[in-house]
Order: C-alpha cells, then structure tokens, then sequence
C-alpha cells in the first residue's frame, strides 16, 4: 500500500468515526427537515409536545433497560413489570380507594421486589440474564393478568362481587400523565440516569462490571451487589413507566405494558452510537426514543398506512445498528 | 502460606502446599504446565474461597477469601490471562485508575475526570510508558494491555506483586523496561512473586526459587544455589536431554513461496521461500508483524495483499478456508481464542481441520474412524486427557496448544505455519512440540516457524528471515549466524 | 381550511359544483379530511370498519386516512392529539373506552373538528356535538343465546368462550348470566377465553383439549362470544370429529362465513352487525356533522342473527357482500343517507 | 477439605449431573403423572394426538431457530416469517388461484430470500444476530402487514377492488394441517435436523462456529457460508411453519406467525440441557416444546384461567433454565 491510499483510509476512516458519532442525530435532523417540508404542522409546538409526550413511557422504560444493559445484563422483563405497575397502580386507586401517596409507594415498592427476583434469578443461578428475564417477563404478565383476572380495571367497573367498584382515581394522579408533568418527568429521569452512570462511581463501577464482569470483581467491586441495584432501578423505572402509563390512560388494560418491551430494546440499542459512546448510555436512549416518535408521528402525519410503520422502524432501527455495529469491528 | 490445599470438581489442583517469601525480594514460581502456580497465586490473591490452610502476614495470621482481603494486605497480582483484567470499552486512564476509583474515593460519589486522567499520566510517565489515556483498551496490544496492568497495580498499596507470566507476551526490550520496573518496586521494599517458563530470565532478576509439581511444592532455595538443569529436573521429576531434536535436514526444491505481501501497514512487502524439509525461521520482537504475516499468508486477513506459490501454482487465498484447501495449515497464536473449541471433545477438535476425511456419502460422519485417528494424535503427542471425550475445556494450557498443532497432523497439509507454538508451555511439552516440528520436516513438508525467542529460532530452524517494522530486514542461515546477530537485526539494526 | 388548500378545494370543488343539493357549510369547506382512529386492530372486524369508512369516505370525494393503535391505548392517544394538530375537518373513533380519551375528545372539538365515536365510553357521548354508535351487544348475545336454547333445549350442556376486560364483552357477560338465571337447566360445564395475539389458535388448542377431557354426549353447544373464539372452536370441532357440537357465536366476517358453509360445519349460527356498515354509517353521521345538518346524540346499529341453515340455502358460496340476499337489510342500511351524499356520489364517481 | 467431604461433594456432582441430563424428561414424566391422575383423559389416545398437534407447528419453527443458535446465531424474525409464509401461500390459492405446488414453491422460495437479507445483514455487517434480526423481524412483520393490507385472507374474502377472490384453498392443502400429516412433518423436520447436526459434517461444523467463531475460520472451515446455509435453513422451516399453520387453520390471520417467536425460544432453550446436550439441538427442541405442549394442555383440563397459565409457563421455563445454567457454571 502506498502513502496515499494509506491517507485516503485513514480520512474515510475519520468520516466513518463522523459518521458513527453523529450518524444518529443526522438521522433525525434529516427526518426532521422531511417531515417538516412534506407536512405543514409537523413542527408546530403543540405536534413537538405531542411527540414528546408520546415518547415519555418508552423513554422510561428505556432508561431501566438501559442501566440493566450497563451492567452488562438484560432485562426483557421491563414490560411485564410496567404492565404490574399498571395494574397495581390503578388498582390501588380503584378497589381499595387509597391516596395518591399510598398508591405509589406501594407499587413502586412491588416493583422492587419485582426487581429483587430478577437479580435473585440471574445473580445466584448464572443464568444468561436474557434467557432468566425472559421467563420472568411470562411469570410477571401472568402475575399481573391474574391480578387483574385479565380484566381492565377502570373506574365505577363492576367487581367480581356484581358491585360497581367505588375509589376515584385522584386528579394529581391524572395530571402525572399530562402535557408539562409528564414531559418533566421524563426529563429528570434522563437526566438522573445520565449523571448517575457517568459522573458517579457507582454508575462507572456498572460499566466496569458490564465490560468484564471477572476484572470488576478481582478489583474489589460488589459485583452482585451493583448487579442486584441495576436490576431494581430496572425495575423501579419500568414501574414509573407503567404509573406514567396508568395516568396518561387512567385504566389499567390487560397486559398494557407488554408492547413497550421491543421500541425499549430498539432505544436503548440506538443509543449505543449516539455521540460515539460505544457503550448503552442514558442520554444516547432518550435519543433513540426520539427517534423512534419522531418516525412514528411524521409517518402518521403523512397517512402512511399503519401496517407498512413497521417495515419503516425496522429499517431505521437496523440502519442504527448497522452504524453502531460498523464501527466496533474496526 | 501453610498447607494450602484446593480441589475443584475431579482435579486436586494444590495438595498441602507450603510457601513464602519477603519483601524486597524477588522469587521466582515455575513448574510445568497444570503444576497450579496460577492456582496458588489465586488463592494467594483472593480469586478462591474454597481453600484449606493458612495465610500469614508479618508473623500474623492473614485472612484472604476474596480479592479485597488480598488488597488490604497490599497483595497485587497482574494475571496471565490480561484481558480478564481489563475493562475493554473503558478508556486506557479508567483502567489504570480503577482501583483508586473503586477503593479510594473514600465515601465521594462523584468521579473527577481531569483529574482522573492526570493521575494516570502520571503513572505512565513514572513507568515510561506511552500509552494515551483516553484511548479504548480494546484498541490496545497485548502489550499495552499488560503495562496498563502493571501501571494499575502501582497505583495501590503494593506490597507483594505477583506477575503471572508477564514476559510471555512482551518483547526483549519491553522485557527489559519491565525487569527496571521490577528492580525499582524490589528497592522500594515490595516483594515480587515471578512465574514464568523463561529459566534465563528468572536468573536474571530473582533471588528465590519455589518449584511445583502436580499441586505439590517441591523445594524452595536461592535461585543461585540452583543450576538451570537441576530447575528443570525439578519441575519435570525426571532428567532431561537436549531440549532440542537433532536432525539432519533433508531440503528440497522450493515449495512455497510469497511474493510482496502487504497488510494495512503491518506488514509491509515481504516475499519469502520455504523448501520442502526445510523449517524457516520467522524472527523479530514483538509488535514485528509476525503474527500478521502469519495471518496474511493464510488469507486469514481481510486486507492483506500479495501473491502466493505452492508447488509452482500460484495460490488465490482470499480466506483460511481455501487456504486449507490448498494445503496451508496454521497454528495460531492465541490459542484459546483461535485454536481450539473450548466446549467441545478431544476428537472433534481433532477432527476440526480433516473432517471431509471422516465423512462418507453425503457427508456423514464415521465417528468411529474419528475416535482412532485422535487416538492416535493423543498417543504422539502424549496430550494429558483421560479420554477424548473429555472437553477441552478442562485440560491445561499446555494439553490446549497441543491439540490445536494436533488437528493439523491429521489434516496433513504441506505448508505448516506456527505462530509461537510453545508460549506458555513447559518444556517438557515443548520439547514434544520441538520433536514434532522436525518430524514434519523430515516428511518433507514445508514449515514457518513464527517467534520471539531467539533460542528456539537458533534450536530448531534451518533458516531465518529477521522481521522488523512489518519487513524483513535479513535473511540468515541458522548454522551461519548466532543470537546476538538475530536480535541486532530485529531491533532494527543496520538500517542505512 | 385555509388558504393551502386552494388548489385541492377546487378540484374536488369540481365534483361538489356539479351537485346542486350540497349543504352549504360544506361547499365553504372544500376539501374535507377525515381520520379514523381505532384502538384494537389485528382481527377482521377493524380491517372491515376501516374499509367501510374509507370507501364511503372516499366515494363522498373526502380523503380518509385510517389508523389502528393495535391495542395500546397510549398510542390510540397520541394519534387523537395529533389528529387535534392537524387540519382534518372530522374524526372517527373506535373503542375510545378508556378514561383519558374523553379529554383528547373534548380537546378535538375545541378545535371545532367534528367527532363521531363507536363503541366508546359514555362519557365521550355527553361532550358537546359528539355522536356515539354503538353495536347491540345486548342484542348480539341475546340473538345468539336465544337460538341455542331454541336448537338445544332449556338443559344444554354448554362451553362458555368469553374474556373479560373488554367493555363490550362485559356487556355481552351480563346478558349471558342473565340467561343462565332464567335457564336453570342450562349448565356451563367448562369456559375458556384469552385476548392474546394469537386468539383463534389458542382456543382451538384449549377447546381440543376440552373436547377430550369432555366426551360425546357431554357437551351439547358451546357459545362463543368473539369470532375469533368461534373459528378456533370451529377448527377444533372440526379436528376431532365432534360435529355434534355446535356453535354459536358473535360477530361475523368472510373467514367466518366460509367456515360456517364448510361441510359438517358445526357453527350453527353466529349474531352479528356489518362491520363494515358501521364504519359507512359512522362516517355518514360525520359527513352530516360537516354539513352543519342535525344529528343524534347516540346511535344503535342493528344486530342481525345469521344461521347455517340460511346460509345452505343459498346456490352460492355466501360472503359478507352477498349476505343481503339471505338477510333482508344486511349491510345496506341507508340510515343517514341523504340525497346529496347520492348526488355527491354520483359525481364522484364520474 | 477432607476425602470424606470430597466424596459426598463429587457424589452430589453426580447425582446433579443426573438431574441435568435427565430433569427435562423427568419433570415430562412426573407432569404427565400429575395430569393423567388429576384428570379423566388426559392420557387417551385423542388427547396425545391433541398435544402433538398443538405443538406442531412452535416445534417446526423452533428447529429452523435451533439451526440459527447452532451457528452461535439467533433468529429472532422467525414468528414473521412464518407470518409471510403463511399470508403468501394463502393468498396464492385464493389471490391467485395457484395450484398447491406452485403455491408451496413461491412460498418457500420467499421465505428463503428473507433468510438471505437476515444472513446478509447478519454477516456484513457484523451485527450482533439477535439485534439485527430484531429489526428484521419488524421488517419482516410490516411486510406481511402491508401484503395483506392488514386484514385477514380467506376463502371468497372481498378484494380492494370490491371483487371476491374466486381462488380455492386445495384439499390437498389442507390435509397437510390435520392430524397424521401435522404430526408426520414435525417429527420428519425434527429427525431431518437431528441427523443433520448431528452425524454429518455440516452440522459439526455448525456446532464449531457456534463454539468459536475464531477458531473455525482458521481451522479452514467456511464460516461465512455456514452461517448463511444457517439463517437459510432457519426462515426455510419458519416458512414451512407458517405454511402449516395456514393449512391448519384455512386462512392467513394479521401476524398469525408473530406469538409462536417466544415459545420457540422457549422450546430450544429448554432443549439445550435435554440429554445433557448442552447446546442447541433437534431433540432437545422437540423435548421442549412437548413440555410446554403437555403443561398448556394439562392445565387446560384442569380449567386453569388462561391468565395464570403464563405463570405456569414461564416459571417451568425459569426451572429448565435454572437446570441448564447451574451446570454450566461449573
Ligand atoms: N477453575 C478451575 N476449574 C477446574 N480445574 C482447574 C481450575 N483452575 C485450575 N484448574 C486445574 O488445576 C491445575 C493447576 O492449574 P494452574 O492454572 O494453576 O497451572 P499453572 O501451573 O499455572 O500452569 P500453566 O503454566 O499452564 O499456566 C490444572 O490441572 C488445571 O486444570
Ligand atoms: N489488536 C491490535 N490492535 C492494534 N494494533 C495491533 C493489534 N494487534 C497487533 N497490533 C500491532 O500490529 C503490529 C504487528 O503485531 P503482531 O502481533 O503481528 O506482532 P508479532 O511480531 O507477531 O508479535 P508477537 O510476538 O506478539 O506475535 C504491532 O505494531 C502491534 O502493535
Ligand atoms: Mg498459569
Ligand atoms: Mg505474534
């Protein structure tokens, strides 16, 4: 090889890493001057808003997803558990006519211990966290449907008694899953997330343990302990989705939590690239939820027929993975 | 360390094993390959649990069952296996400040970046060592990595350092920059506890000397009241004869041959021949482009380019599988990674390479024909295996790298090309490699033999080709030149 | 609309011109854009609502787009929000039954866009200007229930294919237990019901597996409160030969229709509305809406039972299209059609 | 330690070794008891042909992913694949009017061009298989979606045209999806595959690759081509899935491939400690989904509500995996 060919590598090389970095982000500029020419109220404030409201619950699930994947683990489980915190939620509020506060203490707390079995599974059997949480995920669906004995649970719904049921939802509990609170919510929790993986050492101790579990180890690090805490904010956050999601609905819907599992896996793993992280990180998800709404509302608001949305997000979410994956191999 | 026994499921790795040292002192650890000097440093370090007997430190009963026992004692050890101590989508400065970042941040929660770097420049600088902090260890050589490790050790309290093979992987003069290190750390009072296979070495920088064998401590002394081949008697319980095979060399014409081979700046033109009968010797330090031309040669490199001859037909091998088509055969370097199927039995590793031979019809397999051709393999190269069913998995390093060369035996290609085949092996296995190596050569075939040992070039080759910076820098015969002219052109000498 | 849309108003304004009955309120609209939203999707029932409002929709000379959230709720929300930000003149809904969209509703007609809504909540139909249509679920079962008592008796054996958490399908239960009061001779010897992706399979393997726990004689006719519970029955009846029992179910599509004319078909009848008329009626009431005409608060669509019987009867393989000739009024209801929607047709179509 | 210690130790190793090989079939076995005593039938001969057909079609789909995890891959496109197969050979009869074989033909050749994009993205791309065949298999999904336009193929359904399709569905056809033939073409699929992997050279070097990818490539086995006879394999028994599921239920329903994904996992992951295995493998799969077959079935004769069967399911999915990990970590 000569010196040039050899300079011309190098600098298609440096446009990759550009690429590779902010390939993502070029994404959804691109998607947003498309959309924004094709339609006229794309970029409108109240369509912005609605973009980010409709993207809030995925975030937060992914975000749980997230700081599981950092610890090198997997929680499939997150949907499920959104789909107890739903339910648990709703009904707190429903059948047993409780407060805002007592509501979501109680099913935050379940959620932990959601996360509990999770990382009692993975972490005492050594099972590949994938395979463990992909059984949990059908234990904590049935879990929730027999809660619910596969009904909705909604206000003034009849019980199994032949009563009517009689809690209110309470109206600060509404106003969670509206326009300001949920987009905040949202927010602090990317950003919670991000500052607690990069700027904490507890966050830089869970990307030590998910590169090399065996070095994390040897170097004094509670595995198991960080394993165990990733699995409950997993968790923890999958519950917050699925609250989020019960007061954005105000009912409680067989299995509802079940379909934000694979548009959380698809953030999360957008995110890897984003701004050349390499790694799951808490602001590169937010991004590819972005993303994700952002295809979703321009593909409504230029009347793609909804069975052909699929074939669109599936090609994006392997256009991201083939720009993440490109690079690593180099 | 009294009396320290270990068992895992169906091996007795450590039975009853006494030892000690001091600080200021270096002491070497050898035995053959599976002896458990890994395993009793692990102990050592805190790596198991299960043991039995004692630890005493400073005349006190010490108590390590786990890594951070073994810190609070200033217990260092940098292992063998240096990718399992490293965090690879970390940068170069987390790595080596990890254990300031997981013990010494005293209560804070926050991690200072800036100043995280500084620290690790600094240490760098201390070792003088040129490694950037901010880059990916991922993106690092073997050697990098292991400096990184070193760097990482002294970063904490040390005051015992075990280095599990750390010249294995280095070159001469990255051996010598790491011996300064050690004599440095031995006057600051740390003791060092060395392993290696390398006898001139630990001459060269130990005080002591524990021999093991099979689990068991067999002596401890002064290094100097030791001869070499006494050591070696030691470790193998047996006397030994020449470490390498006499022969005479029946060459013949030219049987292959590379013209111009690049590889993306690693390897940079080089053209070779290899006669029939004849072993040619690749040498060079580390980091020479060995291992990449290696890979080249056997199209195992997606961008290498250059033509290739093998009885006088030119070669198009674009990937390792045509090349073993056309009769190359390649014994890689990283063994464990590149060489074998760790969850798999003796015969289908084998088998791995020759499998078209034991398949009828349709490709069928004829399992019983497998069984007696690796038999026979076992029996030649007395791999240590209580069956060929038994995974690979389980065998030691030594055992692993002899069926990696194994499954090439059967495949019965004409070209073989070892890529330091006896790192990491005792030299009783090495001398079985070594014997091997010249059996093949009298069949006539034709054979590279890549490493960094100057001796083993010197013991076994007809001929050498001297690599330096990806090219070859000179072409010698083995009985017309000696070490110090091998290793003058590998670092470079003589360049106008 | 505005200004944008100039170039659009005058060509469908081309069609609408030639129509001389055309309200008023909607020449001034020209271009008319109506979106259909529909919570649940996946069966056929939505792919046949779907069509009917936008083949009526678009014979009318409107743009329709359609979407189905495929049962999550959220994005059923998401797409009413935006549907709020977009400049579309009406919007139908289907199965808002959730708390929060009564909210998104009220939000749409702050916006002035009309809303007409099937099968929804109560609460949406109270909010000002606002239609709700919905299918006799009473009605449905009670067609259904009715003819298995009159094919079996008032002491049939009877497997009861029913899920909860569905309003309609609560509707549908409550009628069901109602029966079984007044029936004391009717005993449900088994149930079974899931609501999953793969619902017709499912209840094909369960119903399999209670045909073999209950042998003949045991089980006399199994009511099926879903289609998709009905076709996977059916299969499994089917399969093992136990043709005796017989079916009789809610709902009603081509698939549906093909398995009932089967040979040996167990399904005995199956009590059902045109899905696809009630997208066109749906639509039809928002077109009035648009022409600032009257319209009612609340509107039931008919439920019609259709039996085997009347279906061999017919010479021909019977389909959803041409089950108007076996069932007098099926699917040609012309309920809220007025004569300048025949006109504008009638233009359109030119 | 002392010997006795050493003993008992290396005793209970064996005795778990045992459990491992066996614990799959053991737990078939006492669940059959269990069931055969709880309830009047479960044990007759119809029932037994039940089970087998309602496993048919998870057990066809899980050997293709079993043929993928062999390469050390995983298909996770393989529910929407079926879905194509099963919307294409449909709608050939009844679209097309299409004869049985050239309906099987077309169909069977699609499914294998889908196997190709999977192999192809999968291998140049070097992604990770299960993320890109995450994509694709959304992808793959809005592909069905939009060929069907959403809706169900039937017999004598209405075409956009307003028209009625006129195509049969053969007889032939759908004698594929009744009771000897379901039950013929699984166990024919699973024996094919078992022979396959396991006494011909094409399967050892599958298990090698999926073993170290590394090493194969330098022992001189073509890894590339292997992977890509892998995915073909694995969307060519996905189709026939889906082909079979279309001959047992008559008609193409939206997604119908799309729920078998999680039980094919399931069953091939139950698989891999069948026998003592230890990898993916034919037998093993068909073990597994006869579990999960036999625990549906049994707990519908004991008029289980459906929403509690997840329960049942996920937590006999957690135990195979409990079994099947707890060695490995030895
Ligand atoms: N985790 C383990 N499980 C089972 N056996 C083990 C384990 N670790 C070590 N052994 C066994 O213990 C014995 C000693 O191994 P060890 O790694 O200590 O040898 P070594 O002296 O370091 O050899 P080498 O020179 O090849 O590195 C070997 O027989 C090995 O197979
Ligand atoms: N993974 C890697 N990433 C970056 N550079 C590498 C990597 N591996 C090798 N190199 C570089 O490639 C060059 C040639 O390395 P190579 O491994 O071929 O040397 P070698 O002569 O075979 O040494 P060894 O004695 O280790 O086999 C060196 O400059 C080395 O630093
Ligand atoms: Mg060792
Ligand atoms: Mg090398």
């Amino acid at each position: 090889m000569n010196s040039a060919e050899a300079t011309r590598q190098s600098k298609n090389a440096g446009a990759f890493q550009l690429l590779y970095k902010y390939g993502t982000i070029l994404t959804i500029l691109l998607l947003i001057v498309f959309f924004g020419t094709m339609t006229d109220n794309f970029l409108n404030y109240t369509n912005i808003i609605n973009i980010l409201r409709s993207i809030s619950i995925v975030t937060i699930i992914a975000i749980g997803l997230t700081v599981s994947l950092a610890v090198g683990g997997f929680d499939l489980s997150v949907g499920s558990t959104a789909s107890i915190a739903n339910a648990l939620v709703i009904s707190m509020f429903v059948w047993h006519g409780q407060n805002i506060g007592v509501g979501l203490v109680v099913t935050l707390l379940f959620c932990l211990v959601v996360g509990l079995v999770n990382a009692f599974l993975v972490i005492n059997f050594k099972i590949q966290d994938m395979l463990m949480t992909l059984a949990t995920m059908f234990v904590f669906q049935g879990i929730a449907l027999t809660y619910t004995r596969g009904a909705t649970v909604s206000e003034n719904m009849i019980l199994p008694s032949g009563e009517f049921a009689t809690g209110q939802i309470p109206d600060s509990f509404g106003a969670l899953g509206k326009a300001p609170w949920i987009i905040i919510i949202m927010l602090v929790v990317v950003l919670l997330v991000h500052i607690f993986l990069t700027y904490t050492k507890h966050g830089r101790y869970m990307y030590m343990i998910g590169g090399n579990p065996e070095a994390a180890k040897l170097s004094g690090i509670a595995v198991n302990k960080y394993r165990l805490l990733a699995y409950l904010i997993s968790a923890l956050f999958a519950g917050i989705g699925g609250i989020i999601l019960g007061s954005r609905v105000m009912t409680a819907e067989v299995n509802a939590g079940g379909p934000y599992l694979m548009d959380a896996v698809a953030a999360a793993f957008i995110g890897f690239s984003v701004l050349g992280a390499g790694k799951p990180n808490a602001f590169g998800t937010f991004v590819g939820a972005v993303l994700i709404g952002i295809l979703s509302n321009g593909l409504i608001m230029m009347s793609v027929p909804y069975y052909a949305m699929d074939i669109v997000k599936g090609s994006v979410l392997a256009l991201a993975l083939a720009i993440t994956y490109f690079r690593s191999r180099r | 360390m009294k009396g320290i026994s270990i068992a895992f499921p169906g091996v007795q790795a450590l039975t009853e094993v006494d030892f000690h040292t001091e600080s200021g002192r270096a002491h070497a650890l050898i035995g053959a390959n599976g002896a458990g000097k890994s395993t009793l440093m692990k102990v050592l370090s805190g790596a198991y649990s299960h043991y039995t007997g004692e630890i005493w430190i400073d005349g006190e009963p010490a108590h390590i069952r786990s890594p951070k026992d073994a810190k609070a004692y200033g217990i260092q050890i940098v292992y063998q296996e240096v990718d399992t101590a490293l965090i690879p989508n970390l940068s170069v400065g987390e790595n080596i400040m990890l254990e300031q970042t997981v013990h010494g941040m005293n209560g804070k929660h926050f991690v200072h970046w800036r100043s995280l770097h500084q620290s690790a420049q600094a240490v760098l600088d201390r070792l003088r060592v040129n490694v950037p902090t901010k880059k990916l260890v991922q993106d690092l050589t073997l050697a990098e990595k292991q400096m990184v490790l070193i760097a990482r050790s002294v970063t904490m309290d040390c005051r015992f350092l075990v280095l599990d093979e750390p010249t294995a992987p280095l070159s001469q003069s990255e051996t010598e920059a790491l011996f300064a290190l050690v004599r440095l750390l031995k006057s600051e009072g740390v003791g060092i506890i060395f392993i290696s296979h390398r006898l001139p070495e630990l001459y060269e920088i130990c005080d002591d000397i524990t021999i093991m064998r099979d689990g068991r401590l067999v002596i401890r002394e002064e290094i100097a009241k030791l001869e070499q081949h006494e050591v070696v008697e030691h470790m193998l319980g047996s006397k030994l004869d020449g470490q390498f095979p006499r022969r005479e060399s029946k060459i013949g014409e030219t049987g292959f041959e590379a013209k111009d081979m690049y590889d993306n700046g690693k390897v940079n033109g080089v053209s070779l021949t290899v006669r029939k009968g004849e072993i040619v010797g690749l040498a060079g330090l580390v980091g020479a482009g060995k291992t990449e031309l290696c890979r080249a040669l056997f199209g195992a490199s997606e961008s290498a380019k250059g033509e290739l001859i093998l009885n006088g037909v030119k070669l198009r091998t674009k990937d390792p599988h045509r090349a073993v088509q056309n009769g190359l055969a390649l014994v890689p370097e990283e063994r464990r990674r590149e060489g074998i199927f760790v969850e798999e039995s003796v015969v289908v590793n084998m088998t791995a390479s020759s499998l078209s031979k034991f398949a009828g019809l349709g490709a069928w397999l004829n399992r019983k024909r497998e069984k007696q051709a690796a038999d026979g393999i076992i029996r030649d190269l007395g791999v240590k295996t209580p069956n060929g069913q038994a995974k690979v998995r389980n065998l030691s390093g030594g055992n692993q790298q002899k069926i990696a060369i194994g499954k090439w035996l059967l495949a019965d290609a004409d070209v073989y090309i070892f890529d330091e085949p006896t790192k990491g092996v005792d030299v009783g296995a090495k001398r079985d490699i070594y014997n091997l190596i010249a059996e093949l050569a009298s069949r006539g075939k034709c054979i590279l033999y890549a490493s960094s040992e100057i001796s083993e070039i010197m013991g076994i080759t007809d001929r050498v080709y001297v690599m330096y910076d990806g090219k070859i820098m000179k072409e010698l015969e083995t009985a017309r030149t000696n070490e110090e002219e091998i290793m003058l052109y590998s670092t470079g000498g003589l360049i106008r | 609309n505005n200004g944008g849309n100039a170039g659009n108003a005058g060509k469908s304004g081309g069609a609408a011109q030639e129509v001389e009955n055309l309200p008023a309120a909607l020449k001034e609209k020209g271009e008319i854009n109506i979106k259909v939203i529909r919570k649940i999707g996946g069966d056929d029932h939505t792919a046949q609502f779907l069509a009917g409002a936008k083949q009526e929709g678009e014979a009318l000379g409107f743009k329709v787009d359609t979407f189905s959230a495929n049962g999550d709720t959220a994005k059923f929300l998401d797409a009413i929000n935006q549907a709020a930000e977009s400049d579309v003149d009406a919007v139908i809904l289907s199965h808002a039954d959730n708390e929060a969209s009564v909210e998104a509703v009220k939000k749409l007609r702050e916006k002035g866009i009309e809303v007409v809504a099937f099968d929804s909540l109560p609460a949406i139909g109270e909010i000002e200007g606002v239609t709700l249509t919905s299918q006799k679920d009473e009605a449905l079962a009670q067609y259904a229930l009715d003819e298995l008592v009159k094919q079996h008796g008032e002491n049939a054996k009877i497997v009861y294919l029913w899920v909860d958490g569905f309003p309609p399908m609560v509707r549908r239960n409550a009628v069901y237990q109602d029966v079984l009061a007044k029936y004391p001779g009717i005993t449900e010897v088994d149930r079974f019901g899931v609501a999953s992706d793969n619902t017709s399979v499912d209840t094909q393997n369960a119903v399999a597996a209670m045909l073999a726990k209950y042998p003949k004689g045991e089980i006399d006719a199994i009511f099926a409160t879903w289609d998709a519970f009905a076709i996977g029955a059916t299969r499994a009846l089917v399969e093992a030969g136990r043709t005796e029992v017989k079916i009789y179910g809610i709902d009603v599509s081509n698939a549906d229709l093909q398995a009932m004319q089967e040979e040996n078909s167990p399904w005995a009848a199956t009590a059902a509305v045109d899905a696809k008329m009630i997208g066109s009626v749906n639509l039809r009431i928002a077109a009035k809406k648009l022409a600032g005409e009257e319209t009612p608060a609340t509107f039931d669509l008919d439920a019609a039972l259709i039996t085997q019987e009347e279906l061999k009867k017919s010479s021909e393989t019977v389909n959803v299209a041409t089950l108007a000739d076996i069932i007098p009024g099926w699917g040609t209801t012309d309920e809220f059609e007025e004569d300048w929607m025949k006109s504008l047709k009638e233009a359109n179509a030119k």
